[in-house]
């Protein structure tokens, strides 16, 4: 089961068996995302506490879904607890260039990268827990329940403030 | 009459095909993957026995043209296979006429075609169309679009607790209706429904009766009569035939009042820049070159459960979804908590069920590690599930190649998998 | 910029294909029927490579799946080669994305989506739409639905005697357009129109562009940007690959603001009882089980296209145009009438003619005595037909595959032709 | 060429090159009936007049088409003038029978016969020239052609006396 264990690691099996940051936040003040897969029917819901400084005060996470979303979503609002909006966000982009390889040779086409921005690594940010998932990318469907709590966290920040 | 179910009395057994023979003649099950392959996703898309895949590649190394319109030989012996196909397809599901065979390119697009070309012409704002609450999206959304476009008003028959249609307020439910369209058989339950019954009390009503048959046609043997129907829609690729290829049946009179769905050649018989005439039955719904190779491959499909006898395939087929409920059941109890009913007599080869506290992606993932294929998710049945109060469910599904070994296999893989994530 | 017309430009030349070895990959070629298959009917279907046949085999043989729903592996497997066909595709017509490129099951789907879809969200009564007189029933036929739908006023681009479209009141009649479909070249008289020219006065009129290119794809190379196209339909049987299967091209942001065409499983996002939310691009617009090993077998054709380069196909298909124009004019002179331009440049590999009195359906059952295959009819064109004047005319029509000695052996049947019916 | 030599007989290429009782009729009180094949474009219109008796007193033929439809509409109209319409309608069912078994092939069931009312020849009956057209069987998509020329004057008596 060498291919499992890659995927299932123990640090995720953790944070599905104990997610973190599990819960709700009253809104407002607190602003509210929802995500969904509509291949699974995976569902998260974001709740985000940015302060006057822009950095995320507190983050709670809803929803229901598979291990690798759940594990994801719980590993993610540890991530960006305290941090700033911009960390945020390079922690997102590090994130998506995790998981893009599989998802660009699926979805998109190879070589000319038409259409597609395709995240490039920075290796300055440290993902942490979440370099966990990195096993995921060898099973393509999985991606999407990976990127979902992220995808929705985007979708929040969005609405914070739309960048250029 | 025994017009409930025309299965009702069909026997469950076991021993009546020779799966090890007709694997045999699947080549997908050779090849050499991981590990050997135990397909459970039937329901989903059958495998294709060698005699398909050959029927087409022949095809395209021999004969082929395009159909109808070609003086040449080649294209008369395409055409003639095609039209034989379409012979073959209307005996399968002992058609009246042959007139009454469209090919389409798959079961969703016959239900759209019902639902647009015969709704259009005869729903107007307010009408009544009834379907159910275990329907397949390719029989809820057409629907929901033609109510978005008309204003129709939609009715749902209920399910009950153990997964059967909920008939009893069936007739003030039918009342006014003037189309009730209803799977034969659910994709998540297995549920094989009463569609006589519903479709006598649907015409009692003065309603047309739509039979989504996509799950009924490939494991039991079909009379569209018997059932009652008026459209009856199934797809190809799901009873051994190819991608690319559906069919709807329709009563005789009921297409010929229609008008047509699709624009295009073939289903013309005279175009002017101000107007245009349909061409006669089955061709007026078949718009541009049809699906002519896929045919010719559907027919061979045909051909080979003819061979086998859907009479045996459903026997087969009961019998051992009666030896996975027992199987699985013992194994693992409460545990194991399977939707629908729990009579193998009232429900096909499709089990879907919830594994503990382990969601179906995770199970299914597991479970494809030991070479099980298996669905995880709502199965395009999103209403049902809100309905059952689950997000997703683990679905496994047999056909005739599938026997009491792949049953087996799935019960240890799902002991792997409880070891995996509950502590 | 030479905008006028993108292949203008690309030289004729009869000895860039090896035909032989192109032959030698066309099983159909090798079968011993009464005679050799000179097959010149490529323009309603062409023959397929042993690559395609294989392909199409190969895929049911070792990874078939539905495609989108399945975590296990081979459903994984499937999904991919899928996609991976939609990029072929998408590089195969310079498609800015992935997301634009849809499968159909033919052209003619194609354009009732963009018909049906795109009309009746934006056409209303009144509105104008512009097709041309040579449209195929494909492209008409669903203008022709929709105006009786929705009470759009229809008008047409005239055909000058040459068979070129007439532009002399192009911006005129585009006044108020909202939408111009056109055919990239026509199917009878091979004419190659002025796409970007009329798509450019289109869009400065407020219109949007649908590009019926069919003809267009399989025979030179395509930029769908560069032909300034809103949408562009083709079909896979025409252009090596399976029946089945045809391509909706459109372009980002018109596909995004449009309602869905058919409902079902995949083009939906989530599902209610009393309403749905539409799936992202592509999706949208395929419902149902998408023609999954026609897709495989259309990434095989466009592989074998691309390895023998359109620029070639079309130097080869031009140049063999003009020994035919050559060749038939030297020997039978006004005994033989070919509709259409006259300059191998300015058309496709198809000839569309009338020979002496005999009528095109004697001719084509002449000429397949000798193994020649030929069209005989209206090649789904009735009001082009009815503009030049006649009620059938006789088609031959080439690919890589063919070479002078097919229009030899035309030629010499045509005098047999003659012999039997000309006293 | 002996499949087409069997096709196109001499005598069929006789009456395509001089066709019988080609023209018009006045209508009243001639009937005229119009018919089309869709395939190929072939027209043929019968004009049919009827007298008291019940018997075609005369017939004409105009449109155009392929040898095998022209020819076959000139051998009919021969073989009708002057018969009673019951004699006519006999003509048909023979012409039919002898038109058929390829059509059914191509179109219909093999074998169960549903939905089809297969013709069964009368060989009281005497066809004449027609009897050259059986050589069209054996190219099935020419069957129509053969048959339009029939199909159409069947409109026509239609609408002088349906039938039981
Ligand atoms: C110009 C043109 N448009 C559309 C079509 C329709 O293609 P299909 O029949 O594959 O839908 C054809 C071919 O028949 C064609 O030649
Ligand atoms: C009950 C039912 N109806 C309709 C369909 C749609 O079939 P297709 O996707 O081939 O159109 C399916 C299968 O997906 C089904 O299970």
């Amino acid at each position: 089961m060498s291919g499992l264990e890659d995927l299932y690691r123990e640090i995720i099996l953790d944070h599905y068996r104990n997610p973190r940051n599990r819960g709700e936040l009253a809104c407002p003040p607190a602003r509210r995302a929802e995500g969904f897969n509509p291949l699974c029917g995976d569902e998260i819901v974001v709740y985000l506490d940015v302060d006057a400084q822009g950095r995320v005060s507190d983050v709670k996470i809803a929803g229901q879904g598979c291990s690798i979303s759940q594990s994801s979503a719980s590993m993610m609002s540890a991530a960006v607890k305290g941090r700033t909006l911009d960390e945020v966000r390079a922690l997102n982009r590090a994130f998506k260039a995790l998981m893009t390889i599989h998802e660009s040779r699926l979805e998109h086409d190879e070589g000319d990268g038409s259409g597609t921005d395709t995240p490039v690594p920075d290796p300055a940010v440290d993902l942490g827990d979440l370099a966990a998932l990195q096993g995921v990318v060898r099973f393509p469907v999985r991606i999407k329940c990976a990127t979902l709590a992220w995808n929705t966290l985007t979708t929040g920040l969005e609405e914070l403030a739309p960048s250029a | 009459m025994a017009a409930m179910s025309p299965v009702a009395d069909l026997p469950s057994r076991l021993d009546v095909l020779d799966v090890a023979a007709i694997r045999a003649e699947f080549p997908i099950f050779e090849r050499c993957r991981r590990r050997p392959l135990v397909y459970l996703d039937s329901a989903a898309s059958s495998q294709k026995p060698r005699a398909v895949i050959q029927a087409m590649a022949g095809y395209y190394e021999s004969c082929h043209a395009n159909v109808h319109r070609g003086v040449y030989a080649l294209a008369e012996e395409a055409t003639s296979r095609y039209e034989q196909a379409r012979a073959a397809v209307g005996r399968f599901i002992h058609a009246p006429s042959t007139r009454e065979v469209v090919f389409t390119k798959n079961a969703t697009e016959a239900l759209n075609l019902v639902a647009f070309a015969w709704g259009r012409a005869n729903l107007g704002r307010g009408d009544v169309v009834v379907l159910t609450e275990m329907e397949h999206h390719a029989n809820l959304v057409p629907w929901l679009m033609v109510a978005e476009q008309v204003g129709v008003e939609l009715r749902y028959l209920g399910i009950t607790d153990e997964g059967h249609l909920d008939l009893s307020r069936l007739e003030a439910t039918l009342e006014g209706a003037k189309v009730v369209a209803l799977t034969a058989m659910s994709n998540v339950l297995g549920t094989l429904n009463p569609v006589r019954r519903v479709a006598d009390a649907a015409h009692d009503a003065g309603a047309v009766v739509v039979v989504d048959a996509s799950q009924y046609v490939p494991h039991l043997p079909t009379d569209v009569t018997a059932l009652g129907a008026d459209f009856l829609a199934f797809t190809g690729h799901k009873m051994l035939g190819p991608t690319g290829i559906g069919v709807l049946w329709g009563r005789e009179a009921v297409l010929e009042a229609m008008p047509p769905f699709l624009g295009g050649g073939e289903m013309i018989r005279d175009v002017r820049l101000d107007g245009y005439t349909p061409n006669e039955l089955p061709w007026k719904f078949e718009a541009g070159t049809p699906p002519i190779a896929e045919a010719v491959g559907l027919a061979a499909a045909i051909e080979v459960l003819d061979g086998i006898g859907m009479d045996a395939v459903r026997a087969h087929e009961m019998a051992l979804t009666g030896y996975a409920l027992g199987a699985l059941d013992a194994r693992f109890g409460s545990d194991l908590v399977v939707h629908g009913p729990r009579t193998p007599g009232d429900r096909g080869g499709v089990l879907s069920f919830g594994f503990k506290d382990v969601h179906p992606h995770d199970v299914a993932q597991v479970l494809d590690e030991s070479g099980i294929c298996v669905r995880a998710g709502h199965h395009c049945a999103k209403p049902l599930l809100r309905r059952l109060g689950v997000s997703a469910t683990t679905r496994a599904s047999w056909y005739l190649y599938n026997d009491e070994s792949d049953v087996e296999a799935l019960a240890q893989a799902l002991d792997a998998c409880s070891d995996l994530f509950c502590l």
